[in-house]
């Protein structure tokens, strides 16, 4: 069974809905604009399943690239999902790399980002725009 | 129509007053995702003296703070969406060299009591520790922990950064009136 | 819901809605929305309060001495606006900055419309409506439209600011 | 001759929904009128009713359905029901109904519009199930 790409446009209206591109192909997963939802866990479980399935059943190298400029907290606790099921991949000796896009006048994206990789013990490229 | 004119029944030192304290924006009213997105984009248009920076945060703490309203207001209205929304003041002030945020909306005692504890402790921590805490609740919640989860509240110390003053406002015998209020700095942040 | 709403409404501070800030089209919809939603009364009372709100709102946008630029540059107008609840009625008061010049011909029309019995106003309603918006006094009626829908006389105050300039206040009772 | 089909919207402001049909001579304004440019809006319409009344001169029935609208509108819609007064002044055949939500403030406003312009308009309270 092919695994479907995810690709899910962003919008900024009340909500703010983040722009998705995960492909099962080349194993570049993307996650940028902002995330404010309705209902955050809804939004994010497809995609945390979607990485469960690359890992356990794909096992191809994996790069996830991060550009959000606004996350709220609901939606910072599923970042720590997506983040540990790339940990648990990598420490089964899959290829991971985790690039982190943040604005430099955002000062505490840059905490987040290093609080982040304390949780989950990965090591995310930190790079400002 | 000619009626006696009334001593006026509103007071115009509550106006007065109201002036002085050069508030920028305030509301108090039903607060959902529609609103927080037309008065989040009010607010950052009025406080233009800080640099990106500070609207960058300014951003952030009013949407933790609001969402906050939103969710766990006790006093609570139906929208024409059927949808219903929690009540709550917002009010965001300027004074000197930086701008003032403060919240408020009906809380139940029962409830109030966790949230005063966590805004104490978030107040006796360092950044550090502080950030230490929003990892292990973060994490308890991912786990489902009973009473973790609200980080928003860590989350606005940690971007404000300044501590978080709280005054609770008996309203009846099982409610009260939460306010919160947090100071961010126009220009000198940690490490600008 | 009512019920209790209310009672709470009158342990804090009897406010339905307030806004302070910038007075354009979206904060319009907003505080339009909030009335629906908060004012726990009849159809008749709340639409009597909706018809009061977008006149003085609008009065606000376009006549607040004190301006800012909206999200599309455009200049609006900032001011007050407080509903609040009572037992038999609602007060609903806007506040904006003023110069003196512009608000003497403001004032002295609440008095004059104050005065006026109801059928004198609707005449005067009508006068008013078909002089030319140019001529001095002419073509304002949202005063008038306000205290016709209210049936009740307009309050104003008037306070000096720092930058003497005025703070003007109006405010109506709207029976339940 | 064209016909005039705007369809109302309640967003920030609020446009009426306007049909303005030359072949029958029937007009409606309904919703609610409350919007950015007030004149703007009203322009094509007094427009369209000079062209009918100069060129098709057929009969005019107008239908007011609105349960809403604010002073800068009343105004415009003073000068609609004046070039109507004038055009049944000129021999036209002019029939004007206005639907109101039984509000004693309503009626007022109508009847104010009949001593204002001096034409005679059916008033029709919208009864619970016209609604």
């Amino acid at each position: 069974m092919e695994l479907e790409n995810i690709e899910i446009e962003g919008s900024h209206k009340n909500f703010f809905t983040p722009t998705v591109k995960f492909d099962a192909k080349t194993g570049i997963c993307e996650l940028s604009g902002e995330s404010f939802l309705e209902d955050t866990a809804e939004f994010y479980k497809p995609l945390v399943d979607w990485l469960v399935e690359f890992t356990t059943k794909i096992k191809r190298p994996i790069a996830f690239i991060i550009k959000l400029t606004y996350f709220n907290t609901s939606t910072s606790r599923c970042i720590l999902d997506l983040l540990n099921v790339l940990k648990d991949y990598e420490d089964e000796g899959g290829e991971v790399t985790v690039n982190w896009h943040y604005d430099e006048n955002d000062s505490d994206m840059q905490e987040d980002i290093e609080d982040y990789m304390i949780d989950t013990g990965l090591n995310i490229n930190i790079i400002p725009f | 129509m000619v009626k006696k004119k009334e001593k006026y029944d509103f007071s115009l030192y509550e106006y007065h007053n109201l002036m002085n304290q050069n508030i920028l924006v305030s509301y108090k009213g039903p607060i959902d995702e529609r609103i927080m997105t037309v008065i989040g984009e009010n607010i950052l248009l009025v406080t233009n003296d800080g640099g990106d920076k500070a609207k960058n945060k300014i951003f952030k703490v009013f949407m933790e703070l609001a969402q906050n309203v939103w969710l766990y207001s006790a006093e609570s209205c139906k929208l024409e969406n059927g949808k219903s929304v929690g009540l709550g003041t917002l009010v965001v002030s300027e004074c000197g060299n930086s701008y003032t945020f403060v919240t408020g909306n009906v809380v139940n005692n029962a409830d109030v009591v966790p949230v005063i504890e966590k805004c104490e402790t978030i107040n006796s921590l360092d950044r550090d520790s502080l950030r230490e805490y929003r990892r292990e609740q973060r994490r308890l919640a991912n786990e489902g922990k009973p009473n973790s989860g609200n980080i928003g509240l860590i989350q606005v110390a940690l971007t404000a950064e300044s501590p978080l003053d709280i005054e609770l406002t008996p309203v009846n015998d099982d409610e009260s009136f939460l306010s919160i209020a947090v100071k961010i700095s126009k220009d000198n942040f940690r490490n600008s | 819901m009512e019920s209790v709403n209310t009672n709470k409404r009158r342990a804090t501070d009897n406010v339905c809605i307030s806004y302070t800030g910038l007075f354009d089209s979206e904060i319009l919809t907003i505080l339009a929305q909030g009335i629906e939603g908060t004012l726990t009364s009849n159809d008749k009372v709340t639409k009597k309060v909706f018809k009061i709100f977008l006149e003085l709102a609008q009065n606000i946008s376009q006549y607040s001495l004190e301006r800012e630029p909206n999200s599309s540059g455009e200049s609006m107008g900032v001011g007050t606006m407080l509903i609040k609840e009572y037992d038999d009625y609602f007060q609903f008061s806007t506040g904006n900055k003023t110069t003196m010049e512009s608000i003497i011909p403001v004032i002295e029309k609440c008095d004059n419309i104050n005065s006026m019995t109801r059928e004198k106003l609707r005449e005067y309603r009508r006068l008013q409506r078909n002089m030319p918006a140019s001529q001095k006094g002419g073509g304002n009626i949202g005063l008038i439209q306000v205290a016709l829908t209210a049936d009740n006389p307009i309050e104003y105050g008037v306070v000096k600011c720092e930058d003497n300039n005025y703070f003007y206040i109006v405010s109506v009772k709207i029976n339940k | 001759m064209n016909d005039i089909h705007i369809k109302g919207v309640h967003e920030a402001f609020f446009v009426p929904t306007v049909n303005f049909d030359s072949k029958t001579g029937i007009c409606e304004l309904e919703g609610e009128s409350y919007l950015e440019e007030t004149i703007k809006f009203y322009t094509p319409l007094f427009a369209w009713i000079k062209e009918y009344t100069e060129t098709v001169k057929g009969p005019l029935h107008f239908n007011f359905k609105l349960s809403y609208f604010n002073t800068s509108s009343s105004k415009c819609l003073v000068d609609i029901l004046d070039m109507l007064k004038k055009y049944q002044k000129e021999g036209g055949d002019v029939e004007v109904n206005w639907y109101y939500d039984d509000s004693e403030e309503e009626l007022e406003e109508v009847e104010d519009f009949i001593l204002e312009t001096g034409l005679d308009i059916n008033i029709i309270p919208i009864s619970e199930e016209q609604k």
